[in-house]
């Protein structure tokens, strides 16, 4: 190790001989389906229920929530989190299945909430007990989120909503959601309020969940109609009017630049560490194999100097990117803030791109789908490709994250 | 119109007259008023689950009015009762059908006119003359790996029986017909390539549907086992297929290119109408410069296209000794043109545009298609290539 | 020739048989020198001799400025410009001097200016006795015309310039300048007034003229200070305050978008009438030439795919670019605006890109200049190169020709 | 620092320790205040006539203080009196040193120094020793097509006479000695590439200087006409140069590719800087998103860059039996990076960015000459897919 790898604390180092001891014989069995790769994922009642056993049992073990205080349900830890969770991903732990609640609900109601609040949901979120979604994207608030029109409408000491949002993962499961509501129509960024609301008991009442179909003609987001739904003002987080703030620190989690770490588990089901060395770069590089193994014109494609001039552009990229991410924990070598901002447009454009040049690679082949048997990769690609503009889409288009690089790091004008 | 003087072997207005202009209006609200776009969004995504994906749902009724407006014979001499109508007329009525995103075999159907065109014999003719009567086709000579050569085929025959398999069919279930690419095994001459007319119906022929991503085609695989082929089938003239083949194949780009191309002009435009109206930080996304400047790009990808194609489309009545160079260049910008233009109406959409209700992925998955028939960008640059550096 | 073809006039017909016949025994030998392919490219007193005493030859036949009014120093004729420019392109004959004069000055004088002025003016434009040169741009004021500084002050019955123009060609040689100077500080566009100005008398005294020197190394380009420059009231264009609705004559003119035929004459010094075929693609490309002179590592670079992919994608693009050129004349296949609003951009990108390319064809003898006998080509590739961003920058850069599309011909919203 | 672990071999910090971070910092501070960009302007443009520009001037003070600082001797190993510093130090050296787009033999010193270390013969030392007390040195090795392999040198060695021509040699008129790639003719054993010092001012030697476009640098053709070679001035082991050279060329891929990093990093700056403070439509021009996100790109483009820098340094170190593969990557990325950031850099100036009197055209020259040195980014590539696939 070098000079400047961190140390653990002596609570730190205790704790991760905990948790390396706690997790020696308490990893479960893998489950008989594919294992998601993270919290989203989950689809079927078989996923939840694997999964939210898991989470529990790590939660009770205190590997789930310990920098949280006691009262909360939490193990009442400093900076031991982030032991856990290299630990967790060590021992290659099945994922948890309440990301959206742990990542962002949690850190919210943490700073935003009334006591009551934090008392009553964060114990059952960090166990895992109940599910969270969140209520953000709506169809005409995408990248301008704080153009959301949902409305909750004052009522005495009650509020009434009415809405469509939309892109909600594990909405299906989830017992709460958070949610972001305009209050105030003259008023863009003062007239929104955040709210944790109740939507599984309100299930078919005043909620209605359906399943959205994606361009590749799967599922796996929702959107939500709310018509007439009724809450307590207890639901608030911080005043009316200052949902926006509330809905920062919300994304400054999402994007792992909040202070509270997230809960994270896994490693089950994922293919490589990503800071350990690959045994060679073609491994987890598939687009030579591809290229060998696929024809062009009556030769392998990857014989094709063209071809192969752009499959090494596209490694390129790829230890680019792996090298970006390791250059980013170095002080002094590199600006950090700079190169995370990074990270999600190189992730998602890369993605995109690398699944285009297989396409190419593929020829005609690339236009069968992952139900023809003949598809090379089991059709994986064009796939792949479609579903890659999720990626650069969703959660900060591209677009914006080039703004967001312009304007923070380099200091230029925002364009909006 | 005469190609007379030396120095311009092409007329200036690519042969485009008052016939040419009149098909091109006709086409164009013809499709404007039987297959908006929400009509065919209805027609072939109304089942989003892509494991029954193998075949494209086509609106018969519809197909029937193409029939009988005669664009199946646009291109089928008029010796033999076609429109025998120019290149570039027939480019600007297969623009309109791939603005429409057209479900159906006319391309297949026109590149099959323009071999049996090219083969000259009376089987030929006869073929032609089923074309005019209605009747659609579709050329078959791919071997497994898709190859884009024609010489390629695995079907043989021999003993009067056609026996093999060949690949990537177009449109295969919707045809009545195939002309099909295969080595006719001769005692004496040894193998020759040959060309020959095969019915969907034939004896010992399955067809085996593909599971393709393109919700307005389908695709299969042909196995034939010992189908009986009579000698007035056998259309091309001995030993001249490929010469016919060759003749042909800058049309069958023109035609595929323009295909492109009109699907292409629907996506700017409607990804346009989208960045006009839809408001995000309170101004049309159309204002910022990230959507702008990508959208000018697209205008000017498929412009340049588009003046490729016609150049090419001339060049097939005008100066033929041009026209497979011209061809491959017009397939090549049509790709390009076609590849980014896809990705920016997908992307400039943002989220609705990543949902299937929105009917932009329709658009991108013909163009997907649609890029690596006859062989992508990458290839035609290749093929140029040799076509270029060979006449030094 | 097509159906489509323009048919000439009887006027047209009899001018055009007239300018024939007398282009035939009058068209200058060749000069001693490089013969130059446009105006804005004279620099030397060599070069202004020659042109200056074809362009009075020419004029003096009636073959430039016959559109212009009899009393203004024209021919009097009726869209026959045209015609003189298509026999004087066939002949080859020598390119004009006055280009700025005959394109932006003439028209915009001739719309815009006092009876007087047109008289006095313009029969000197036109048989280019006197040269003009154009004072738009200013170091603060480029993509941004309505930001012209350079301020005219009313005195009584006279203005006094104080300011800063550049990027003019020619102003060295000129006698006038067309100006547009800022009137009212508190009014951007209405602010603006429009002036002929006298250069060469006031050289020295009041106006300073700078050459500018270019990326390259190379002038061509001068700067002018106007230092209590005091002209009359007579030389204003239209009413104090329309200085911008002038100037966008002189630009609508510039691009070919005004309703006055620009003289222009040439073809000497050009390798191809862009509007015959050439003989074979590869004469007019150079690129495949220089790649089957180049060696890249050992072997021809045409030889090498990857070259030969990206010197195939820029034939395309120069092929591409003349067929739009062709296209943009058929009525009814195209629209004509949406295809010449291209033009500058496909032309000037072409030229930058198609540059670069040969520098990497070029590979390490790239590095060497056009004064290195050893240099590929003489040496023209870097520089071509270099000189190129001129092109991409002036004139409306590639940024503002893509807003143009984006905002003209698909009609989205302004982005200033 | 170690490497014992199986799966991690390189240390995750690359290597840059406080030795490492303490260099960095003293050559950021030393260009900033010795060689602000007016001070390059006014030494190396001051002369807008290129048919002079046959040498790049240079400070001789400047250089001096560079000399005093070590910096030559960075990479010399310490059993000869050098630093031996880690390659990642070195690189981010040199990054600041392109940084400042310095006018001197830095970079071709430094390679020779890897060159020679790889050699390990007594006559490597005692050169080496050289480069310790100020000497600078250039490889001089192309042939006249300028090559980028190590074996095609046309420079032959026979009867202790040098004799030949040599290309592209870079900043030869400032150098003290090349380090000469030439075949030595022996009577017994054929012909063996070998490595030679010669001193600039040798016997029969004549330096004819190149007209280049780069103005920080100068090159030259070197014409060795029977130049006496003593023995003691071949640095490599018989039969073993070119594995010398197979060893050094990651270490030569990460000279210049820092280099080019942080030449880069300046013109990203620079426009920056530019974007944040020119006015026009009444906006800071970096508002508009042509401006920024181009800016945005190039600022990743020169990231990956400088990620694929370290790696390939770190490579260097600690797994050289992966340092060439990832030095072409790095190389690749840097030629990439500069081809596109200083388009932009010049285009988002506009008009005052065509002139000779900003800055941006020193450094878009620089890294123009920069992206042919040892082979441009597709030529990397080429490589590159030799090495992976050879793996298989």
């Amino acid at each position: 190790m070098s000079k400047n790898a961190k140390r653990d604390t002596p609570e730190q180092e205790e704790f991760r001989r905990y948790c390396r001891d706690w997790l020696a014989s308490n990893v479960p069995a893998a489950p008989n389906f594919k294992p998601l790769k993270n919290g989203a994922e989950v689809a079927t009642q078989q996923h939840l229920e694997y999964y939210s056993v898991w989470q529990k049992s790590a939660y009770d073990a205190g590997l789930v929530g310990c920098d949280y205080p006691v009262e909360y349900g939490g193990g009442g830890r400093t900076h031991c989190q982030s032991i856990a969770n290299q630990e967790m991903l060590r021992a290659k732990t099945p994922i948890l299945p309440g990301a959206i609640g742990l990542g962002m609900a949690a850190p919210t109601i943490f700073f935003h909430g009334s006591e009551s609040l934090k008392q009553r949901l964060l114990p059952k979120l960090l166990s895992g007990e109940e599910l969270w979604c969140q209520g953000f994207s709506e169809p005409g608030a995408g990248s301008d989120l704080a153009s959301v029109q949902t409305f909750a409408e004052r009522r005495g000491d009650k509020w009434v909503i009415n809405g469509h949002k939309v892109w909600t993962s594990t909405a299906q499961f989830a017992t709460w959601m958070i949610l972001l509501a305009r209050t105030d129509k003259s008023d863009k960024y003062n007239g929104l309020t955040y709210f944790v609301v109740p939507i599984k008991s309100e299930l078919g009442k005043s909620v209605t969940v359906r399943p959205l179909i994606k361009i590749t003609g799967e599922t796996g987001f929702n959107e939500e109609l709310f018509d007439d739904l009724e809450i307590d003002d207890a639901f608030r987080l911080d005043d009316v009017g200052k949902g926006w703030q509330v809905a920062m620190t919300t994304l400054a989690h999402e994007r792992g630049a909040g202070p509270l770490t997230t809960p994270m588990s896994g490693g089950q089901g994922l293919a490589e560490d990503k800071d350990s060395k690959p045994k060679s770069e073609r491994s987890e590089f598939p687009l030579i194999k591809l290229a060998q193994h696929c024809v062009r014109n009556g030769e392998p494609a990857i014989d094709d100097p063209v071809i192969r001039d752009k499959v090494m552009n596209m490694l390129i990229r790829q230890v680019g990117i792996k090298q970006n991410r390791r250059l980013r924990r170095v002080p002094g070598l590199a600006d950090s803030q700079r190169l995370t901002l990074q990270d999600k447009l190189l992730g998602t454009e890369y993605l995109q791109d690398s699944a285009a040049l297989a396409l190419e690679i593929e020829g005609p082949a690339g236009t069968l789908s992952n139900f023809d048997s003949a598809a090379p990769d089991n059709g994986m690609w064009p796939l792949a490709y479609l579903s890659s503009f999720g990626g650069t889409i969703a959660a900060g288009t591209s677009e914006i994250q080039r703004n967001i690089l312009g304007e923070r790091i380099l200091g230029l004008d925002k364009s909006k | 119109m005469t190609a007379t003087s030396k120095t311009i072997q092409q007329p200036k207005d690519f042969g485009f007259d008052a016939d040419a202009l009149a098909l091109k209006d006709v086409a164009e609200k013809f499709f404007q008023d039987n297959l908006p776009t929400q009509k065919l969004h209805a027609l072939v995504a109304h089942d989003s689950n892509l494991e029954h994906g193998t075949v494209s749902r086509w609106d018969a009724d519809l197909w029937q009015q193409i029939v009988d407006l005669g664009w199946l014979m646009v291109s089928v001499p008029e010796r033999v009762g076609g429109m025998g109508m120019s290149a570039v007329a027939v480019a600007t009525l297969v623009e309109q059908a791939g603005r429409a995103a057209l479900p159906g075999p006319l391309v297949p159907t026109l590149n099959v006119s323009y071999i049996l065109g090219a083969c000259g014999t009376d089987n030929a003719d006869a073929a032609l003359s089923l074309i005019c009567e209605g009747s659609t086709f579709s050329y078959a000579a791919c071997n497994k790996s898709g190859s884009w050569e024609h010489d390629t085929s695995d079907l043989v025959i021999e003993g009067g029986k056609l026996t093999g398999e060949v690949h990537f069919v177009q449109d295969a279930q919707k045809v009545d017909y195939f002309l099909v690419n295969a080595k006719l095994v001769n005692d004496n001459q040894g193998v020759d390539t040959t060309l020959v007319a095969v019915p969907a119906n034939a004896e010992g022929l399955s067809i085996m549907p593909n599971a393709i991503i393109d919700l307005t085609r389908d695709q299969a695989r042909l196995q034939f086992d010992q189908t009986p082929i009579e000698n007035q089938q056998i259309v091309s003239a001995p030993g001249k297929a490929l010469e016919a083949l060759r003749l042909a194949t800058p049309a069958l780009l023109v035609t595929i290119s323009a295909d492109i191309c009109g699907a292409a002009e629907w996506q700017l435009q409607t990804t346009a109408e989208y960045a006009r109206t839809r408001k995000q930080f309170d101004r049309n996304i159309g204002f910022f410069q990230a959507v702008k400047h990508p959208l000018a790009d697209f205008m000017i990808a498929i412009d340049l296209a588009r003046s490729h194609l016609y150049n090419a489309a001339c060049a097939i009545d005008f100066e033929p000794e041009k026209a497979e160079q011209f061809a491959r260049m017009a397939k090549a910008a049509a790709s390009d043109a076609a590849a980014f233009g896809s990705k920016k109406s997908v992307q400039l959409h943002g989220g609705i545009g990543f949902t299937w209700e929105c009917f932009v992925h329709i658009y991108m998955k013909r163009q997907l298609h649609s890029q690596t028939l006859l062989g992508d960008a990458s290839h035609q640059r290749a093929k140029l290539a040799e076509l270029i550096l060979s006449q030094s």
